[in-house]
This record gives C-alpha cells, structure tokens and sequence, in this order.
C-alpha cells in the first residue's frame, strides 16, 4: 500500500498545475465560451504529449498510465481548461490498442488503422469517443465532436471510427450552445467511409473498456474542479463579512464545507484507486471507474453550489467565477447520462448475477417527444 | 375546512386566455430571453389600460374594479406563456407597503399613478457589502432643510433600467444601532446623480447596479418615520415573501417535465414515464410542488383575513425555492445529455426551459432573504428558539 | 377557502388531545410494548364512538367525515397511542359502505355482512385492512392482524372478510416482533369460511378506496408524531447546555428544526387537504392520500431522527422517550411498502396516460430468499 | 500509488477461518445480542491464549510475534459472523494512548497483562451535563499525599461490566479553563466507592453509568501529567476515531442486503435487486462503501507512516457513521414490510439483522464525537476556518 505519487508524479501534478493554471485562467475559459475551445491551448497541450501520454512508446506515446492522465485531468479540472483532454487521450488509447493488437496478434496489419493512429497519437489529429452508441446514422451530442477529426463509435456491435473532414481542431463545426460551454456536436455516421475498429463482443469490450477509462477521467476532472470550488469557496467565507464577522465563522456553513472536503477526499481517493485498477489491469477496474465518476459528479456539484449559495447575490452573477464551476460540475458529468441508472447498473456489475453482469451499453437517448 | 381554490381563478381562466389571446405578442417571450429584461413596456401598458394593474384597490386610490380573480388568471396565464412581469412584482409590493404605511398624500401620489402603468418601483436595499445583513446598509441620507441627500450605492436594483423610482434604504442616523438609524425613500431615477450600471446574470437575467451621489430627494419622498425605515422594509419583505400565486412562477417545471415524460420514447419503445427511476422522481416533485402550492394557499388565505403572514410567508419561500433547486437539478438528470442544451441550441427539450430553468432556479434561495436568514426567522419567531448572535 | 377547523372540529381536537395525552403517557406506550396494544385504551377509544365515527349515523356510526378521523389520528399520533383505530376506522368504513351499498342498490342484503358491519361498528368486534393482496393462503403482516377479529383482504380479484376466531382484542394472537411495536401478524386466509365482500374491479375499487383512507389517515398521524417529536427536540435544546450555551442556539440546530417546521406545516396541509378531499368526493382524493402519506412519512422519520441525534447519547437510551417516536416514524410508514414504489405509481396517477392509470394494487412483497 | 490492501489479510483469511471455526461457539452471538454485552469473555481468554491479542506489539511489552495480518483477519472473521469484541476496542485505544504517553512503568503494569487478557479497559469521559463538550466534565480528582480521591459520575461507561478499570478523565485544576485543568486516570473497578448501574440502549446494547464516591488511586493511575489530561485524551481519540478494519464494524450490510437482493423474488419471479428502484440504492451505498473503505485505508496507511492520523480520522468516522445510517434506513424501505421484523420474528430478513442494523447505527454518530464536533474539527484544522465559539 502507498496512497502517494511517486516522486515523477509529484512532478508531473506541479507543473501541469502550474501549466495550466497559467495557460487556463478563468479569464481564458471565459474568451473561449461558448463553444469550449481554445485552439491555442489545445496545441500546447499536444506539444506537452499530454494527449498520448499513456500510449505506449513504440506507438509514439509517454508510455505512462492512467494515473498520470488521471493527474493531469484532475488538474485540467481546477483550471477548467477548454481543452478535450479525456476525450483524445480515452480515444488515442483506444486506437492505440487496438491498432497494437491488430499488428501483433492477427498479423493482419489495418494500414489505414495505423496511419490514423500514428496521426492521432503525434497530435496532428483529434480522436474522441461518442459516449453512447449511434442511433440511426447519427451519434448524438458527442463530447468534443465540433472539434474532433476523428469519431469512436459503437453503431450495434461494430465499433467504428468516422472520419470528420469538414470539422477539427481549426474549424469547428456543429457545435451546439449548452450549459458546459462543451464542443459538443451531433455528429453523422457515414458507414460507406467509416472505419470498422471491431466487431462482435470485442467490440464491444472495447468500447466499455473506453467508457470507463473516459468515467475514471472525468471522474478525476470532476474531483479537480470540486477541489478547486471548495478552494473558492474557503477563500469567500474568509473575506466576506456579514452582521459584523466572517461568514466563515457561521456553523452552517462550516459544517456544509467541512462535508464536501470530506467528499472530496473520498472523490480523489476513489478516482486514483480507480486509475491505479486500470493500471493494473484489475478486475474491479471497470467499476472502481464508474464509482469514481458518479462520486465525483455529485460532490463536484454540491460543492459547486454550496459555494455559489455562500457567495449571496454575487454568486448569480456572471462576473464571478464560481457560475463557471457550477455550470461545468453538472454538465460534465450530464453528458454520460442520467446518473441515477448508472447506479442501478453499477449494482448489477458489483452484486449481480454473471447473468446480469452481461455487457450493456449505456442506455441510449430518450428521442425527443417535439 | 375548505381547500378549494378562489373559484374565481377557475371561472375567470377563460377569459383571461381570451385576453392573452388578443393582446399578448409571442415575440415578447423571446425579447425577454434575450434581453434579459422581465417586463415588457407594451404589456405594462396594456395591463394598466385594461384596469388589471388596478384589479385588487380601492377606488380612491384608482382601483379599476376589475375582478381580482380575473387579474390573477390573467398573470398566471401569462406566467405560463413564460412571460415574467418582474418589474410590476416590485411594484406592487412597494405599492402594498405605501398603502400600508404611507402618508394620504404619498397614496395620493404614487398609487392611482402606477395603478395607471405610469409609475415602476425597483427595490434599493442590498449594497455591495450587505446581502443577507441587509441592516447594515451604508448608504446615507443627510437632511438639508426640506430635503435629504443620498449617497451610496445599491446592488441588484433589479428592472430598474425601466424604472421610475428606486425604494431606497439609507442610514438617517450613523449614531444609533444599525437597525435604528434606518429610512426609506422612493427616489426617482431622473434625479441627478443617480446612475445605473447593467449587472449580467447566471439566470439569463439582467440586473443592475445604482449609484447615488448626493442625489437630492424632497421630504415627501421618505416612506414612513425618519429611522424608522427597517419596520417599513418588513413590510415590503413580507409582501415579497407571500407575493405567491400559483403559476406565478412562470409555471410549472414539473408539469413540463411529465409532459416529455409521457410522450418521450426510449428506443425501446417505452416511455421514459415508464422508467420508474424517472416516476420516482417526478412523484417526488409532484408531492414538494403540491406542498409549495398549500403553503402558498395558506399565505393568501392570512391575506384574505387580513394578516400579514410573517413566518408563513418565510416558510413558503424557503420549501418553494429550495424545492425548485432540487426540481430543476433532478429534471435535468432525467433528461440525460440532452439536458444540458441552452434554448438556443436544436433539438434542446421544451426549447430549452429546463436548462433556463436549472440556471435561473440558483436566484431563488438568494433574493428576497437568503435560506439562512429564513431559517433563523423560522427558529426564532416559530419555534421560539434563542437569537443566536 | 378556509384553512380553519370549525368550531366543532377544534372542540373535537382539544378533547383527543386531552384525552390522548392524558390516556396514552409514554409510560402507557412503554406498558403496552411489545405487542403494541392496550386493551383498556382500546375500550375507551370505542366508547368514544371515535373508531365509527365516520360511518353514517343510520348505520349506528358518528356521521362524521375523514376530517374528524384525521383529527383522531393526529392526536393518536402525537400520543404513539396504541390502539388500532386507523385500521378500524377504514375497516369500519369500507364495511358499512359496501353493506350500505348492498341493501340500498341490489335489494339482496346480505344479513351476515349486516350482522358483522353492525357490531364492527358498535365495537364489538375489532375489524382492519390488510395492507397488501393475499399472497397464498396467507395475508402477510397485516396491521392490527394480532389483536383483529375481521381482516379485510384483496385475493386475486376478491375482496374477503376474514373471521379471525383465535384472536381479537381479548386474546390477541400471532404477533411477530417489529420496530414499532405494532400488532402485526400473518393472517391465514380460508377461502372457505370467508365473506366475500365484492369481486372484479369494484373489489379492487372498493379496496383501493379503503388503502387510499388508510394513507390519509396515517399522514395524519404521521404528521402528529413528527409534531410532537419536533416539541421534544425544541424542549430539550432550550435545557440542554453545552460548551456553556443551550444547545438551541447553535446555528445548525435552529436551521434543522426550522426546516422540520416547514415540513410538519406542509404536512399537515396535506393531510387535511386529503381528508377533506375524501369527505368532497373529489377526483384528487386518493393522490392527495398518497400524497400526504409519503411526505408525512418522511418528515415524520426525519424529524424524528434529528431530534434523536440531538440529544445526544441519551438519545440513544431506552430511558428517553425520542426512541418511542423514532422506532415508529419508520414503521408506521413502511407497513405499507417501499416508499420509492409509491412514489414511482404517484408519478403516474398524477402524470400518467389513462393506461397507466389502471387500477394497479400495492406491490405484493419479495418472498424471503432463506 | 498502491492501493492494494495489506496483503497478509487475503493470505491469513483461511487461517483465521480456520482459527474461528475451531474455537468459536455459534451461541455466542445469540448471547452477545440477548444480554447487549459486546464482549465475550471465553473468546477473549482464547484471543489472548493464542497472542492474537498481543500480535501488534513490541515483546518487551508482551508482543506475541503472531502476524498482525493475521490477527486482523481473526478480527474481521469474527465480525463477519456478528461477533463484537467492544470491551477489547476501548481496551486496545488505552493501550495505544500507554504505549505513547505513559510511563516506563506504567506501560510495564499494563500492557503484558492486558495483552494476555487480564484486563480490560472502559472509556470514562462523558457524564451527564458533558457529551460533546466533554471538556466540561465535573468529575473531581483531588490530590491526597501520594493518592488521588476521584469522586463524580461517568455517562455511557461501555462494558465496564466486564473491565477491570476505567479510563476517567477528571478534573484536577478547577481554577484554570476547562481544557487545562483534566488529569487521566486507570481506576480499578474493585475500588471502593466505585458502582455501576446498567443503562439499556435502542440498539439493544448494555452500557453504564459509573459511579465515583471518594474512590482513591496511587498517583501511578495517573497517565500522562497533572492537567494534561486533555492532551492524553486526544491521543485516544485520534485512535477511536481512526480504529478502522474492514469489516470490523460486524460486516457488510449492504453486501448483506445485495445477497437478499439477488436471490428474493417477486412474484412476477424477478429479483428485487432487477427492480431498479432498489438497484439504484444499492449501487449508490456501494458507492459510500468505497469511499468508507478508502478513508480507513488511509487512515491505516498514515498509522503505517508513524503519523496519527487525526484530520483523517474524523473524515472516515463522520462519513462511515453517517453513511451507515443512510444505508441502514434506506435497506429497510428496501425490504419493505418485512424490514419492520425483529431478530426474535418468524421470517425477519437475515434474521432481522437490518432492523437491529437500523437501531444500533443511530449511536454512530454519537459516541466518539459526534458529527457536529467532527465537522468543526475538519472546518479548523483542515480548512482552516475560524473557531466559532
């Protein structure tokens, strides 16, 4: 047992902590609303190998693991930095993945795969991953999907990849305006030029083992943003004066803050623990993953509105910077879907039958009534 | 025990549909969204012509006669259009608070006027560095002869950009107890001196910051005592605590959300009604808005038998606000990831209400007396418990 | 509108509240535990007239509505008094409608349902309802089932009268241990010797009106229990001192009893509104009914397990007497099932198609694994 | 990082099968829950009689050399199968706070003969006006030559039936502030002038009060210095509060509940744990259970490090107590009507463990501080707000 980074750890959460505190300052995640991106930062990020960090090096990547992408999403998580981080690098590894096993195992090497792949992992494009399966020819409301070049997707049992010429890193497109200030997008499954990255349960597999890795992350994100809304959060109470003393005295609200420090607690703990188990290849890693992100969310947002509650009158303004965590806490984690079926599934993986314990996707969308 | 509505709320619905009908443009729902401003001129106008402003005042004053009941139908109706009327809100319960404390001539003076939809009154009592401490306002009034000099500044002087007047708390008196050394004052917005600045809000909506640099104000604008402006400002917040009435919310979420619910499919042909995580949840806020609405009944049923409702009124406030945070955080859960698109964005569900909704819901604990000073009246004034500072 | 008891109904709660408070002291409940009955109080509550006083006068009963009852089960409530009388009273009251009904409408009057209605009324007989269909041959955990004379039970599409010859208030029999010390038992169902009460939808109508008063009722008494918990716990933090202050100072505290009074206010809206609603006919009766059952339920438990907690260490003493309200907050309510389910079936009551408006009875229960 | 727990409790958990099944006699539990004495005496002569009490400690102090591993395991084993051995709880806390505070001496007289059994220790810090503030104790200890004459009385004295001393904080100094004027004291419960009186409690556990009229104790009994016994009990409380194992709370009841879950049918056959409604519950105090097992390992993990792990301590004990008693309501609404049964009723669900769950998680948050003092605690030393009182 050693709950501490290691030394290169350490380091790596300092200057990514200083990396994007500097590079991501509200001021910058503000200029880069509506639409969640900010071009610039997002090639810093690739030059830094942040994206493919945890490829392995003969594929051209930093051959670390989960728990360095997990740092750095935790750190990409207090500065809110509009960058789709956890989408390319969930992606990158995917690909990577699969593009190794395809060269090792079956002999059949997938040229085109390889390509793609060598692309995606050097940054010169932007791979992302639809978080439920295609419904039709479409996949809906894909997290960095206005952005990507490159689309993951489970269409029934094939897991493709789609190829977006008309959008990417430089020219945005389809973008839709929601409360995260994400580059989401609907984004068109064309099955004529789609690649098809598997089939059958492999496929499938696959995808779940994305997902999770995608939970894990945000999770961790989610934890990053929590931790830095209780950090405003502390720094209001201790400045802000009401009936003649710190509103930071009041027992009410320390009792509040002193509850979600310790939800956060808990939240890192279980998003490394969750990252350490896919490091390690666990069998719990799947769901370590999706305690970490369904944790993670519900603390992020109590937090993030607790302290936006103590703000008073402020906090509803836009021009304070506690709106933009409240905002992201709830999107973030609304993207994956509704979280009370996720723990209903979490209950049949943890104690259910193998029966029940079957691969199923996430639930697909409601379609709209009109 | 009778739980039954005021009946003429039912038998005045259809006619105040007809009158909504006939009057109200669809594009003003829009121009408040975008401008963020709740209160449109051209209805203001229209409501005052139609004696609906002057629905529930006596003659004297410029009561039109018009039924209450009707004038209410016709704010729920227009509630349920999602048209907000924010300014008249403020309006009115200044208006309440003049009738109740004001001298004949300020009656004289400023009710058969807004009553006419010539007068709308913002409320001056937050200032940048008190909220929920709202006694320890800085802004002064200094009496020069026969008039007072303001000075200070006000926070979330909400609508005032269409604004005649500001309801102005100021200090009379530096020397005595905060609470003691209070006035009031309507201060009209062309006074010199006085300056407005836009203040942009989570909700979508937009608020204002106003300045006073010795802005010169005549006697009769003092509304109640000198120093003895805190008992007024209670009346004007227990006003604002019961001001309810059902729909004046602009409607129900929850009602929407069952709406999508029962229509919405999920791929397998199954309504999300029919998933019992999404019936749980819609039950449950089915239940909280059915005890928002009793609470409320209760507040007018006080007012109907001539009491202010304090407590009652802190209690409604309190269980509706936190209940709408709640409702408008579960709803969009229940939508999943198409619950995060903003009105503007295609395909958003019910153009985007419930996103509107959730951001605007965080207001509601806030404005008005926060949750905690709630709280504290409740402890206090209900349960009899100790002051705890 | 008008929120106000008349003037006969406040005479009413004054003399329950006396009586109860007088009749039923917590060393009365502590007595009677734990079979949950006292027989002498149950003489009394019957000479009252109070468990028939809903029935039409012309059938011997006290012409009074729910309001009336709801009032009784307020009192009862606030005295954890422990006598069966919601369960008598809609016993009583589904009976005498459903024998009122069969003599006035059909002309084939039913002398043994007369008979038995008849002295269920007079109180000679101690009748109740069975909270869920007859599984088997078995009616499981019906309340009041130890010390009953006459069940009322849904099997299949059949209402039955249970005649329970072993037991009844002079010889109560079968009582299971539970937390609320409430007479529970299982009650045999023999087809053979029961009095079929009606069959097809106006058994399950008929049935599903008397599970509908049973709610409202409990609400009520619901509510009277989480009021008077709410007094103890005010009571004992305006004595309690602690770090040199009574404890009815601390901020959290006041906003936790605060926000109990809130709920007990709405509460107790909802019960009225439910009764009142029964006594009108009114189409809204039985949401109302459910309505006022869940959200007395929770603040009921609520309110009592803060106010528990409250008192610290001694709360957790048999000596003290939060427990007694405490225990039965939770099994008051769950006698009837699981909350999360009722809230679920409101949703569509209120909500739903006409479809899934169908007449669908209480869950029946999760046969025991082992 | 590693997150792998000590890997000596996977490969001694058949060891300590083995070791229970052996020695255990199943009627031991039926006796624990019929008399409400946590603590088995024959257990505790064959704990002490095979060094798994002694497994963690130097030799010189009677350290046996079992593996703690192992030692762990025979603890967890013995909750599993609903076997509480509180009375070696409070007991091994004392030791710790000996091991660190006391002296030479003292550590000689108490730590061998306790780890070989023959003694047990109860907490003696609450008493009736002082629960939380237990600071304000007013139980006196005045100085006689060479002796101590202790006189007050203790509240919630648990297991001290069985003990052979307890550990009472009293006061010695009543002219200086509260904290500042405590000594610690091991006073034998074959004292004169020492009485104990059964107090029953809802989760059907016994506890004390003790009594203490003039009862005298060699300055020895005295551990750590005069008026400093607010320091020495804060040792003990930095391990009360961090004395986390796995399954040392008796096991898992929401492992418990998911096996009924998975195997109870409805009548359309369906498990419950396929209703979604319980499912959802289910996953989300899995969730909590995560999170509870994580703050232990911590806390262990900082124990590893030689820190005291005291921050961290409250964070686990406020959350698995407050945790525990979400879990164990929501399992009974699970369980529906027949979560109501107790242990002694005919078809109660794991033999109607969930409803003595229930009532035995209410003192959770109770005893060892509670929430409320946990909280302030976190709120001051890890946020670093102001004090406020």
């Amino acid at each position: 047992m050693d709950l501490d980074f290691t030394d290169d750890q350490t380091a790596l959460r300092d200057t990514l902590r200083t990396f994007f505190g500097k590079e991501s300052s509200t001021a910058a995640v503000r200029a880069a609303e509506p639409l969640g991106f900010d071009a610039a930062l997002w090639r810093k990020v690739v030059d830094l190998g942040l994206a493919a960090i945890a490829v392995p090096e003969h594929l051209g990547g930093g051959g670390a693991g989960f728990v360095e992408l997990a740092i750095a999403a935790e750190c990409l998580g207090q500065s809110l930095a509009p960058v789709p981080l956890i989408e390319a690098a969930v992606a990158n590894d995917l690909l990577a993945s699969l593009s190794d096993a395809g060269s090792s195992s079956s002999g059949a090497r997938d040229a085109r795969l390889e390509s793609l792949t060598a692309r995606a992992v050097a940054g010169e494009l932007l791979a992302t991953l639809a978080l439920r399966p295609a419904t039709g020819d479409l996949a809906r409301l894909v997290p960095a999907g206005a952005v990507a070049d490159l689309v993951a997707v489970l269409r029934g049992d094939e897991l493709l990849l789609l190829r977006q010429p008309d959008r990417g890193p430089a020219t945005p497109g389809g973008a839709v305006h929601n409360l995260g200030a994400l580059p989401l997008a609907d984004c068109p499954v064309d099955t004529e030029h789609a690649l098809v990255l598997a089939r059958g349960p492999a496929a499938v597999r696959a995808y779940r083992r994305a997902l999770s890795r995608w939970e894990l992350l945000t999770g961790a994100a989610l934890f990053g943003l929590g931790s830095k809304a209780l950090g405003i959060g502390v720094d209001y109470v201790m400045q802000r004066k009401a009936f003649g003393v710190l509103i930071g005295t009041f027992q009410t609200i320390q009792h509040r803050l002193a509850d979600n420090a310790i939800a956060l607690d808990g939240a890192r703990l279980l998003a490394y623990e969750a990252a350490w188990a896919q490091d390690e290849n666990l069998p719990t890693a799947d769901t370590s993953a999706t305690m970490a992100f369904l944790f993670a969310a519900e603390t992020a947002f109590k937090t993030a509105s607790e302290v936006l509650h103590f703000h008073g009158g402020y906090g509803y303004t836009l021009e304070y910077d506690i709106q933009l965590y409240f905002r992201r806490a709830k999107a973030w984690s609304l993207v994956a879907g509704d979280s009370r079926a996720a723990y209903a599934r979490l209950a049949h993986h943890v104690f259910g039958t193998a029966q029940a314990q079957a691969p199923a996707p996430a639930p697909a969308p409601a379609e709209r009534a009109g | 025990m009778d739980f039954r509505e005021f009946d003429e709320l039912a038998s005045h619905r259809e006619a105040a549909c007809a009158w909504v009908e006939a009057h109200v443009r669809p594009e003003w729902v829009e121009e408040q969204r975008r401008s963020g401003t709740h209160q449109t001129a051209e209805l203001h106008t229209l409501l005052a012509r139609d004696g609906i402003l002057a629905a529930d005042w006596a003659p004297e004053y410029g009561g039109s006669g018009v039924d209450p009941g009707f004038a209410r139908a016709v704010f729920d109706e227009l509630g349920r259009r999602g048209l907000a009327c924010d300014g008249w809100s403020t309006t009115s319960m200044v208006l309440r608070t003049i009738e109740h404390v004001g001298t004949e001539e300020q009656k004289r003076e400023y009710l058969p006027a807004a009553l006419r939809g010539d007068r709308l009154i913002a409320l001056g009592y937050s200032e940048p560095d008190s909220g929920s401490d709202v006694a320890a306002a800085k802004t002064t009034a200094v009496r020069d002869g026969d008039e007072w000099v303001i000075n200070g500044q006000k926070m979330f002087t909400s609508t005032a950009q269409l604004c005649s007047h500001v309801f102005v708390l100021a200090r009379t008196d530096p020397n005595v107890p905060k609470h003691k050394g209070l006035s009031m004052f309507l201060v009209p917005t062309d006074s010199a001196g006085y300056d407005i600045q836009p203040i942009h809000t989570l909700g979508g909506q937009r608020t204002n910051a106003t300045f006073y640099a010795d802005v010169r104000v005549p006697d009769s604008a003092r509304l109640g005592g000198v120093d003895g402006g805190w008992g007024v400002m209670h009346v004007a917040l227990v006003h604002e605590r019961s001001a309810s009435s059902p729909g004046s919310d602009g409607g129900s979420l929850v009602r929407d959300l069952a709406a999508w619910a029962r229509t919405a499919r999920r791929p397998d042909g199954t309504t999300v009604l029919d998933d019992p995580l999404a019936a749980e949840r819609i039950g449950r806020m089915a239940v909280d808005e059915e005890v928002t609405r009793l609470l409320a009944l209760r507040n007018r049923w006080r007012a109907q038998k001539g009491d202010l409702p304090g407590v009652e009124g802190s209690m409604w406030k309190l269980f509706a606000t936190e209940a709408a945070q709640r409702h408008s955080s579960n709803i969009l859960d229940i939508l999943g990831p198409e619950g995060v698109l903003a009105p503007d964005a295609a395909g958003a569900p019910a153009g985007g209400r419930f996103e509107e909704g959730f951001r605007a819901a965080v207001v509601g604990t806030i404005y008005g007396g926060t949750s905690e000073i709630l709280r504290e009246i409740i402890a206090e004034r209900h349960l009899g418990l100790p002051r705890n500072r």
